[in-house]
C-alpha cells in the first residue's frame, strides 16, 4: 500500500468564524479528509464550538462507556455529584466495527451536594468542581472516559478515518462557529476509543500534530497541582497545561504561548529589560511546562481558537483568512479545498502564536454573556 | 623572538627538563641509550631545589649576550634565528662565558682531550619546541615572547 | 637499603613497585616525586630502591617516569581465603597496633549497589526526531532558588518578583572542598573554572582566602557548624550561602582538619591559631531543630538583605525525604542532597563504609515527597556525591535534581588518582595539602583548562543525549523519569526510584 | 660616512659589527700593521708549542670571509704613523693618506720594556702578537730551560704550555704570588701547586736583572743575585696602552687615550676603546686602562654606535678574569684583596671561595676556584652595584644559584625584565 511510505504523521485542521455565525461540520469534514495520508485509520475525531445553544449553561459531559456497568457506575456517581438537567444517547450512524457507546450529559454542580461525599463547592469554583469530576471519573471508573466537559461545546472522536467517525457521530448535522478537527498517525499509545483527538477538558480541545518529547517532565509537573494523566497522550498534557496556566494561573494566552514555545537563553539576553526579567521568569518558573519536541497544535477554546508551533518549527502550520473566517491546518490544500479567494495565507513562525477570537458582540450572542472567560 | 619562559610557581623538581636535554644532545637521542650507552651529555639546564623553591634554570638568549662579548675567538655567536649558540668545533674552553654570563647558566664539559667545551643551551636547532619545554609535565617551562 | 621496615606493623604492604632495571635510566624524577618516603636512591649500588610498605598506591612515581619503567600493583596478601574475614584482617591489625580508629579519605569504597548503573536513557526514534546539538542550540541553563508557583504578568510586564536565582550556564557546580583540605591552587582551578564555565564552585567551610575574592560571582559559600572564616564580606561574596549540616561521607559527625595543615594562610583565612586543629563540631550548637535552623536561615538571609538563596546541605539518611520536606519549609530556598559515596578530606572508616544512603535513592524520595506535598517549586535539588560522569547527571535530573555538584570527579581531572590518602596531607598529586612544594604539583592554569575542558565535554554528552531524547532544553528533562528504565532492580527499588522497569 | 678604525682586534671588530647592524652603507677602513686577520691574543701561548695552528678557524677572532662580509676596506700590513685631526686624515708608512669623517683608535697595547740588560740576544722573546709567538715557535728547538719573566696571565701560561712541552722551565716573579693583582694570596696558592706540579721552577720575590750570553742568551741574573743557566727567555711583564699616536696627533692622553662616557677623545671625531684607552672603572672608582677582552669587545661597540650618533653611555667597566692552569680554573674579578672590605671566603676540597663587600653592602670583587660555573651572577652584581645584604650569607654555599635570590627579583631577572 501507498500509505506505508511517504508518512508524516498526524492532520489538523481548524476554522473560526469570528462573527459567531454558525457554521456545519460539512466543511471541516472535507478539509480533514482530504489529509488522508495524515492519518492510518487509527484516530480521528472533531471538537465543535456553539454546538448546544439551548444548553449553553451547563457543562456538556461527552461520555464513553465501554460496557454498560460503567454507564450504570458512572451515573450513580453523576446523579450524587451534579445536577443533571438533561441526558441521552449521543445521535450515531450504524458502524460495522465494535464500538464503546456515548452518552452526552449537561450537568451543573449542585449546591446542596457538599457534606461527606465531596468537598465544600462554591458556584465560582464550579469549573473547578467539574475538572475534579472529570479527574475522578478518568482515572477512578474502569469503562468509563469523559472525552469532554466544557460549556456549549462537544468532542467527537473514534477510532477511524475522519469520514467514518463524522459519519458516525453524525457531525454534517451540527452547527458550531469554531471546529477543529484531527487525523491520527498514533505511535505512542494504542488506537483506542478515548486517546483519538481532540482531547478536551472542560471549553480546552487540543488537535495536535507531533510528539512532546518532553511528557514526562510535563506529567510530573502537572502531577503536582492535581492533574492525572490517565492517557499517556501528549495532548492530554498539552490539555491540562493550558488548564492550569490560563485557567488557574491566569496567564494571558500569548503568554502561555511563551511558556510552552519559549525563546532561546540567547535570544532572551538581547531582549529589553523588561522583556529579559519577564521572559526569564517564566522560563525559570514555568520551565516543568515548556513543551519540548516537535508540534503543531490547534486550540479550540471558549470564544477562540489558537494555533501554535515548537520553538524550532518541526511541523508544519498554515493559517488563512478570510473575512470572518480564520483557518488553520498541517497543509495549506486542506484550507484552499474549503474555501477560495484567501485574502491572506501565511505559515506562522516558530513559537509564534495564532490567536482568532469571537468578537464581542458575537461572543456575547454565543454565550450570552459578555465576560469572558477562557473555559 | 620566543625565549623559555620559567615559571617556578609550577616546578614540581621532576628533573625532566635535564632529562629530556640529556637526550635531546644525545647521538641516538634515545633516552634509553643515552643514559646507558654512550657518553651522556650535560644537561643544558639545571633544576634548582632550596624548599619550597624549585626551578629549572638555562640560557635566557639576552639580547646583548654579555657571553658572546667575552668570547676570545668568536666561538659563542647568535645564530641564524637569533639564539646565543656556541660553535663546539671552535670552542678553547677559556670560561671568558662563563665569567661574563649574568645568569650563570654556561656549563664545563672538560670531557674533551684537549680542549674544555662551554656547554649551554643551544634551543634545539633540531626542534620547533625545545625538548625541556615539551618534556615540562607541568608547564613550568613555556615558549613565550619574553 | 638505607630504613628499616616497621616490623612492629604486622601488615604486608599494599602495593608492589615494579621497576624494570634496563628502563630505569636513574633519572630520580619518582624519588623527588614520592611524598611517602617510598621511594629513594641509593648511590653506592646506584639503584632506586622502593620501600614497599609506605606505598599507597598514588601513581605518581609511575605517571612522572619518562621511560615507563615503573609499575605499581596491588599486593593482595595471600592470607588463606576466607569469605567471612577477608578485608577485615588488616583492620583488625591495625586498630590493635596502634589503638586508634584509622581514618579514611574520598567516598565509600565498599560494594554497595550503584544505581545509576542499573538506569538506561531512552531515545527518540522516528515519531519524534532527534537533535543534533551540533547544528541545533541546546539549552542547559538553570536557575536555583525557590520559584514561585505561578507568576502574573500584566500589560507592563512582569508582575511578580522572583525571588534570587543563581544562574548555572550548566548544572554542574563544584561542591563543598575548603580551602585547608585542598591546597591554594587547587582552589584557584576550581575557582578559574567555575568562572569560564559560568557556574559556581564551593569554599567549603574553611572561609575564603582574600585572593579569591575575585571569583565573586562563582563562588558559593559555606556555613558550617565550626564557622571557620564567617564574616561579612565572606557572605557577601557569595552568590549563594550553603549551610552544611551534613555531609554524605560523614553523616552525623563534624570535621577535623589536624593542626599540621593549620598553616599561616590557613590561619588567617579560617581565623584561628595557626598548628591547631580545626574541629568542626558535629551539630551546629546553635541549631539543635528544626526551627532553629530555621532561625540560622533567616538569620543569614537577613545579613545579606534577602539578595542570595540559602542552601542547605544535608547527608542522605534514612528518612531524607521528611527532613528535606521540613527544611523546605524552613525556607531554604536549595537542598543539597550528598550520598553516601560523597568524598571527604578526612573521616573515620566506620562511619565513611557504613553510613548514609546512595543518593539515586534519596534524590528520587525527595524529589517525590516534595512534589506530593506541592513544594517542590519552592526549593531547588542539588544532587552530590558519587556523581562519576556525565551520564550520572543527566540520569540524576531526570530523577528530578535541578543541578549536580561534582567533587571527587573535579579532583580526578586534575590528577586525583583515589588513592585515599587525602588526610595525610601528603598528597603527592598536589591537591590536598598544604606543603608549599607538593601544592605546587597542580598549576592552576592547567588545572582549570582541564576542568573547564570536563565540563565542556559532560555539557556536550548531556546535550548530545538530550538531543537523542529530542529535548533541546534542560528543564524538559528534569524530574522525567519516564525517560528512564531500570534494569537489574527489584519492584521495590523501582518503586522508590519511581522508574518503570526496562520493556515497560 | 667614511669611517677609520686604527687596529684590527677586539675593539675593532665589534666596532665594525655593531656599525654593520645599524649602518649598511658607510664605508669602513680598517689598519693595522699586522698583516693577520683578526685572532684571538690568548691562544698565543698555545700557537707557540701548536696546539693550534694558524690554519685553524679557532686561532681567529672572526670567521674567514669577515671583512668582505661586513664590507670593510682593510689595509693590513700597514701602520699608521701619524694622524692629522685638522685636516681628518691619517697617514701611513707608505705615505698613503685616508681620511675620515670618524676615527676610532683601537690600536691596543705594546709590550711594556723591562729594565734588563741584554734584552737583544737571541733566545728572548716577547708574546704579545703572532710574530712574537712564532719566533718562539720556531727557537723552541733551541731551548731546553727557559725562564719566564713576570708571572701574568701569559706568563703563567706560556710557562704551564712549555712545561707540557717537556721545557724545563723557571718562572721569576716580583711579587710574592702569581697573577699578582688578580689573585690572593690563598687563590694563588692553588696555581703555585699546579705550577710546582709541572715542574716549573718558581722564583718568587726576585726579578731578572740581567740576562747574558754572547750571541745567545747563556744565563739569566736575578736581583738577589741568583744565576740560572738558561737557553731561552720570555718576556712577559705586561703590556701598556699604545698611546704614541695619540699623544701626537695632540689628544688628551694620561696612562692611555683619555676618554668620556661616550668613548670620545678630546677631539670630538675621534673615538677610542680597547687596551689603549682609559675608561671608567666601577671598583676603582677613577678612568683607568684595564686591557681585557670583554672590555675592549664592549668598548668597541659602544664607541661605534656613538660614532653612529647614537649616544650611547660606557657604564664602565672592572677587571676580571677566567684562567686554567694545569687542573685548576679560577675567574675572579674587581678587587680581590683588601683590607678595607668585608670579607667572606671559604675553602674546602680544592674549592674556593672569596668575596669582598664594601660598607654600603655593594660587592666590589670576588675569586671563585674550580666551582666557577654561576661567577657571572657576581659579575652582573658587581656591574649593577647590587645591594647584597640579604643575600650574601649563601655566597659562600657551593649550591649558589638561583633558588636564593628573593622570588620577586628571581621572577623578573629570569624573565629578563630587570637588565
Amino acid at each position: 500500500m501507498e500509505l506505508a511510505k511517504d508518512i508524516s504523521g498526524c492532520g489538523i485542521a481548524g476554522f473560526i468564524n469570528t462573527d459567531g455565525e454558525r457554521i456545519s461540520g460539512v466543511d471541516i469534514v472535507d478539509s480533514i479528509t482530504l489529509m488522508k495520508d495524515r492519518g492510518n485509520g487509527l484516530g480521528a475525531g472533531f471538537a465543535a464550538y456553539g454546538i448546544y445553544p439551548d444548553f449553553k449553561e451547563f457543562y456538556a459531559l461527552h461520555v464513553m462507556y465501554n460496557d454498560e456497568q460503567a454507564r450504570k457506575v458512572t451515573e450513580d456517581y453523576l446523579e450524587r455529584k451534579v445536577h443533571i438537567e438533561q441526558h441521552g444517547g449521543m445521535p450515531t450512524r450504524p458502524i460495522k466495527k465494535k464500538r464503546p457507546i456515548f452518552f452526552v450529559y449537561f450537568v451543573q454542580p449542585r449546591e446542596q451536594s457538599t457534606k461527606g461525599e465531596s468537598e465544600e463547592f462554591r458556584l465560582e469554583e464550579s469549573d473547578e468542581f467539574i475538572f475534579k469530576l472529570v479527574m475522578f471519573i478518568n482515572e477512578n471508573i474502569d469503562g468509563a472516559f469523559v472525552i469532554s466537559s466544557g460549556r456549549n461545546m462537544g468532542v467527537f472522536k473514534g477510532v477511524g478515518f475522519p469520514d467514518e467517525i463524522a459519519n458516525f457521530f453524525r457531525v454534517d448535522e451540527y452547527k458550531a462557529y469554531c471546529w477543529t478537527a484531527h487525523n491520527r498517525f498514533p505511535t505512542n499509545t494504542p488506537g483506542w476509543w478515548g486517546g483519538a483527538h481532540p482531547f478536551s477538558l472542560l471549553g480546552w480541545s487540543v488537535v495536535h500534530n507531533g510528539e512532546i518529547s518532553s511528557y514526562g517532565a510535563n506529567k510530573r509537573y502537572l502531577e503536582m497541582y492535581g492533574y492525572k494523566c490517565t492517557q499517556k497522550t501528549d495532548t492530554e498534557v498539552v490539555t491540562y497545561l493550558l488548564d492550569l496556566l490560563v485557567r488557574k494561573h491566569n496567564l494571558p494566552l500569548h503568554v502561555v504561548a511563551k511558556v510552552f514555545s519559549p525563546p532561546l537563553w540567547s535570544e532572551i539576553e538581547y531582549m529589553s529589560d523588561e522583556n529579559r526579567e519577564l521572559y526569564s521568569a517564566l522560563r525559570t518558573t514555568y520551565g516543568g511546562a515548556m513543551l519540548n519536541g516537535p508540534f503543531s497544535i490547534i486550540v479550540g477554546f471558549r470564544g477562540g481558537m489558537f494555533g501554535l508551533n515548537d520553538r524550532i518549527k518541526l511541523r508544519p502550520l498554515v493559517v488563512a483568512k478570510k473575512g470572518f473566517n480564520v483557518y488553520m491546518a498541517s497543509e495549506e490544500s486542506a484550507i484552499r479545498y474549503i474555501a477560495d479567494d484567501l485574502d491572506e495565507v501565511y505559515m506562522p513562525k516558530a513559537g509564534e502564536p495564532v490567536i482568532a477570537m469571537l468578537t464581542d458582540e458575537a461572543y456575547a450572542k454565543v454565550y450570552g454573556s459578555k465576560e469572558r472567560t477562557y473555559v | 623572538m620566543k625565549t623559555v619562559k620559567i615559571r617556578e610557581d609550577n616546578c614540581i623538581f621532576c628533573h625532566l627538563c635535564e632529562v629530556a636535554c640529556i637526550v635531546e644532545h644525545s647521538q641516538s637521542k634515545d633516552i634509553i641509550k643515552a643514559f646507558k650507552r654512550e657518553e651522556k651529555p650535560i644537561a643544558r639546564c639545571t633544576v634548582e631545589f632550596n624548599y619550597p623553591v624549585s626551578l629549572s634554570v638555562m640560557c635566557r638568549h639576552c639580547d646583548d649576550a654579555p657571553c658572546i662579548e667575552a668570547c676570545q675567538n668568536g666561538s659563542m655567536h647568535r645564530d641564524d634565528r637569533g639564539y646565543v649558540v656556541v660553535d663546539s668545533d671552535t670552542c678553547v674552553g677559556c670560561w671568558m662565558c662563563i665569567m661574563a654570563c649574568p645568569y650563570g647558566v654556561i656549563k664545563r664539559d672538560t670531557r674533551r682531550e684537549m680542549w674544555g667545551l662551554s656547554t649551554k643551551c643551544d634551543f634545539c636547532p633540531d626542534r620547533e619546541i625545545p625538548a625541556c619545554v615539551e618534556a615540562c609535565p607541568n608547564e613550568a617551562l613555556t615558549l613565550e615572547e619574553l | 637499603m638505607k630504613w628499616m621496615k616497621n616490623l612492629k606493623s604486622y601488615v604486608p604492604p599494599s602495593f608492589v613497585v615494579e621497576r624494570d632495571d634496563y628502563r630505569c635510566i636513574r633519572c630520580k624524577a619518582c624519588v623527588e616525586q614520592c611524598s611517602f618516603d617510598a621511594t629513594f636512591y641509593d648511590d653506592e649500588e646506584d639503584r632506586v630502591w622502593t620501600w614497599n610498605a609506605n606505598c599507597v598506591g598514588c601513581n605518581r612515581c609511575a605517571a612522572i617516569c619518562p621511560t615507563d619503567a615503573i609499575t605499581v600493583r596491588r599486593a593482595n596478601p595471600s592470607y588463606r581465603y576466607n569469605h567471612n574475614w577477608n578485608g577485615h584482617v588488616d583492620g583488625l591489625k591495625k586498630r590493635a597496633i596502634f589503638g586508634g580508629t584509622p581514618v579514611v579519605s574520598m567516598g565509600n569504597d565498599k560494594p554497595y549497589p550503584i544505581y545509576w548503573d542499573h538506569m538506561l536513557l531512552n531515545a527518540s526514534q522516528v515519531t519524534n526526531p532527534s537533535i543534533d546539538p551540533l547544528r541545533e542550540p541546546m539549552e542547559l541553563k538553570t536557575f536555583l532558588g525557590r520559584k514561585p508557583d505561578s507568576i502574573s504578568v500584566g500589560d507592563n510586564g512582569l508582575k511578580t518578583k522572583l525571588a534570587p536565582q543563581l544562574e548555572l550556564d550548566i548544572p554542574i557546580m563544584f561542591a563543598a572542598m575548603s580551602y585547608g583540605a585542598l591546597s591554594y591552587n587547587v582552589i584557584e582551578s576550581l575557582g578559574r573554572a567555575a568562572k569560564e564555565m559560568g557556574t559556581y564552585y564551593n569554599s567549603g567551610e574553611g572561609g575564603l582566602n582574600k585572593d579569591h575574592y575575585k571569583f565573586k560571582g562563582n563562588i558559593i559559600v559555606q556555613v558550617a557548624s565550626g564557622r571557620f572564616g564567617v564574616h561579612k564580606d565572606y557572605l557577601d561574596v557569595g552568590s549563594a550561602i550553603e549551610i552544611k549540616i551534613g555531609q554524605g561521607a560523614k553523616p552525623g559527625i563534624g570535621g577535623h582538619l589536624p593542626g599540621e595543615k593549620v598553616s599561616e594562610t590557613i590561619s588567617e583565612t579560617r581565623m584561628m591559631p595557626k598548628g591547631s586543629d580545626a574541629i568542626s563540631p558535629a551539630p551546629h550548637h546553635d541549631v539543635y531543630s528544626i526551627e532553629d535552623l530555621r532561625q540560622l536561615i533567616y538569620a543569614l538571609k537577613e545579613s545579606t538583605e534577602y539578595k542570595k538563596p540559602v542552601a542547605v546541605k544535608i547527608a542522605c539518611v534514612h528518612n531524607v525525604a521528611a527532613i528535606a520536606s521540613g527544611i523546605a519549609r524552613a525556607g531554604a530556598d536549595i537542598i543539597v542532597l550528598d550520598g553516601f559515596k560523597g568524598g571527604t578530606g578526612a573521616s573515620p572508616q566506620v562511619i565513611r563504609d557504613n553510613i548514609g544512603l546512595p543518593l539515586e535513592v534519596s534524590l528520587a524520595v525527595v524529589d517525590e515527597r516534595l512534589r506530593q506535598e506541592g513544594i517542590r517549586q519552592y526549593v531547588s535539588l542539588v544532587a552530590s556525591g558519587g556523581i562519576r560522569n556525565s551520564m550520572d547527571v543527566v540520569k540524576a535530573i531526570a530523577l528530578g535534581a535541578d543541578a549536580v555538584y561534582i567533587g571527587t570527579a573535579a579532583l580526578i581531572a586534575i590528577g586525583c588518582t583515589m588513592c585515599q590518602q587525602c588526610h595525610t596531607g601528603k598528597c603527592a598529586w598536589g591537591i590536598s595539602t598544604q606543603d608549599p612544594h607538593l601544592s605546587k604539583r597542580v598549576n592552576p592554569d592547567m588545572a582549570s583548562k582541564r576542568l573547564v575542558n570536563l565540563l565542556e565535554v559532560w555539557a556536550l554528552e548531556i546535550k548530545e543525549t538530550m538531543g537523542a531524547m529530542g529535548i533541546n532544553s534542560i528543564e524538559s528533562l528534569r524530574g522525567s523519569r519516564l525517560n528512564l528504565r531500570g534494569v537489574g532492580l527489584n519492584e521495590k527499588e523501582l518503586e522508590i526510584l519511581g522508574i518503570l522497569p526496562a520493556g515497560e | 660616512m667614511k669611517i677609520v678604525i686604527v687596529g684590527n682586534s677586539v675593539a675593532a671588530i665589534n666596532a665594525i659589527e655593531a656599525i654593520r647592524e645599524k649602518d649598511k652603507i658607510s664605508s669602513i677602513t680598517v689598519v693595522s700593521d699586522e698583516n693577520y686577520r683578526a685572532y684571538s691574543h690568548p691562544l698565543l701561548p698555545n700557537l707557540v708549542i701548536g696546539e693550534v695552528s694558524r690554519s685553524e678557524d679557532r686561532f681567529y677572532y672572526r670567521r674567514p670571509g669577515f671583512y668582505e662580509e661586513s664590507k670593510v676596506n682593510a689595509i693590513l700590513g700597514k701602520s699608521v704613523i701619524k694622524v692629522n685631526p685638522k685636516n681628518k686624515n691619517i697617514e701611513l708608512n707608505n705615505s698613503e693618506k685616508v681620511e675620515y669623517d670618524k676615527l676610532l683608535l683601537a690600536c691596543g697595547g705594546k709590550p711594556a720594556k723591562p729594565l734588563i740588560d741584554g734584552l737583544e740576544l737571541e733566545g728572548v722573546h716577547t708574546l704579545t702578537n703572532i710574530k712574537g709567538a712564532d719566533k718562539l715557535r720556531k727557537d723552541l728547538k733551541n731551548i731546553n730551560h727557559c725562564v719566564v719573566v713576570g708571572a701574568g696571565l701569559i706568563g703563567s701560561k706560556i710557562a704551564e704550555k712549555l712545561a707540557k712541552k717537556r721545557v724545563k722551565v723557571t718562572l721569576v716573579e716580583l711579587a710574592r704570588r702569581v697573577l699578582f693583582p688578580v689573585l690572593d694570596d690563598k687563590g694563588a696558592d692553588f696555581i703555585h701547586s699546579e705550577l710546582k706540579g709541572l715542574g716549573i721552577n718558581l722564583i718568587l720575590n726576585d726579578s731578572v736583572k740581567a740576562l747574558g750570553g754572547s750571541n745567545r742568551v747563556e744565563q739569566v741574573i736575578l736581583n738577589s743575585g741568583k744565576k740560572i743557566n738558561a737557553d731561552g727567555v720570555v718576556v712577559a711583564v705586561g703590556v701598556s696602552p699604545n698611546i704614541d699616536l695619540a699623544k701626537d696627533a695632540g689628544l688628551k692622553v694620561d696612562k692611555g687615550v683619555v676618554v668620556n662616557d661616550y668613548m670620545q677623545t678630546s677631539d670630538e671625531s675621534i673615538y677610542a676603546a680597547g687596551d689603549v684607552a682609559q675608561a671608567y672603572d666601577i671598583v676603582y672608582g677613577a678612568k683607568r686602562p684595564i686591557p681585557i677582552l670583554p672590555l675592549a669587545a664592549k668598548q668597541g661597540r659602544i664607541s661605534a654606535l656613538n660614532i653612529l650618533g647614537m649616544d650611547v653611555k660606557y657604564k664602565g667597566g672592572f677587571p676580571m678574569n677566567s684562567i686554567t692552569i694545569g687542573g685548576t680554573s679560577f675567574i675572579s674579578m674587581g678587587v680581590v684583596d683588601s683590607d678595607n672590605l668585608e670579607v667572606l671566603s671559604f675553602e674546602r676540597d680544592g674549592e674556593y671561595r672569596k668575596f669582598l663587600i664594601d660598607e654600603d653592602n655593594r660587592l666590589k670583587g670576588m675569586i671563585l676556584v674550580n666551582n666557577i660555573e654561576k661567577a657571572g651572577i657576581f659579575n652582573w652584581m658587581i656591574q649593577n652595584k647590587f645591594d647584597v645584604s640579604w643575600i650574601k650569607d649563601v655566597f659562600l654555599n657551593s649550591d649558589f644559584g638561583w633558588k636564593y635570590f628573593n622570588k620577586a627579583f628571581r621572577v623578573l631577572r629570569l624573565d629578563r625584565k630587570i637588565k
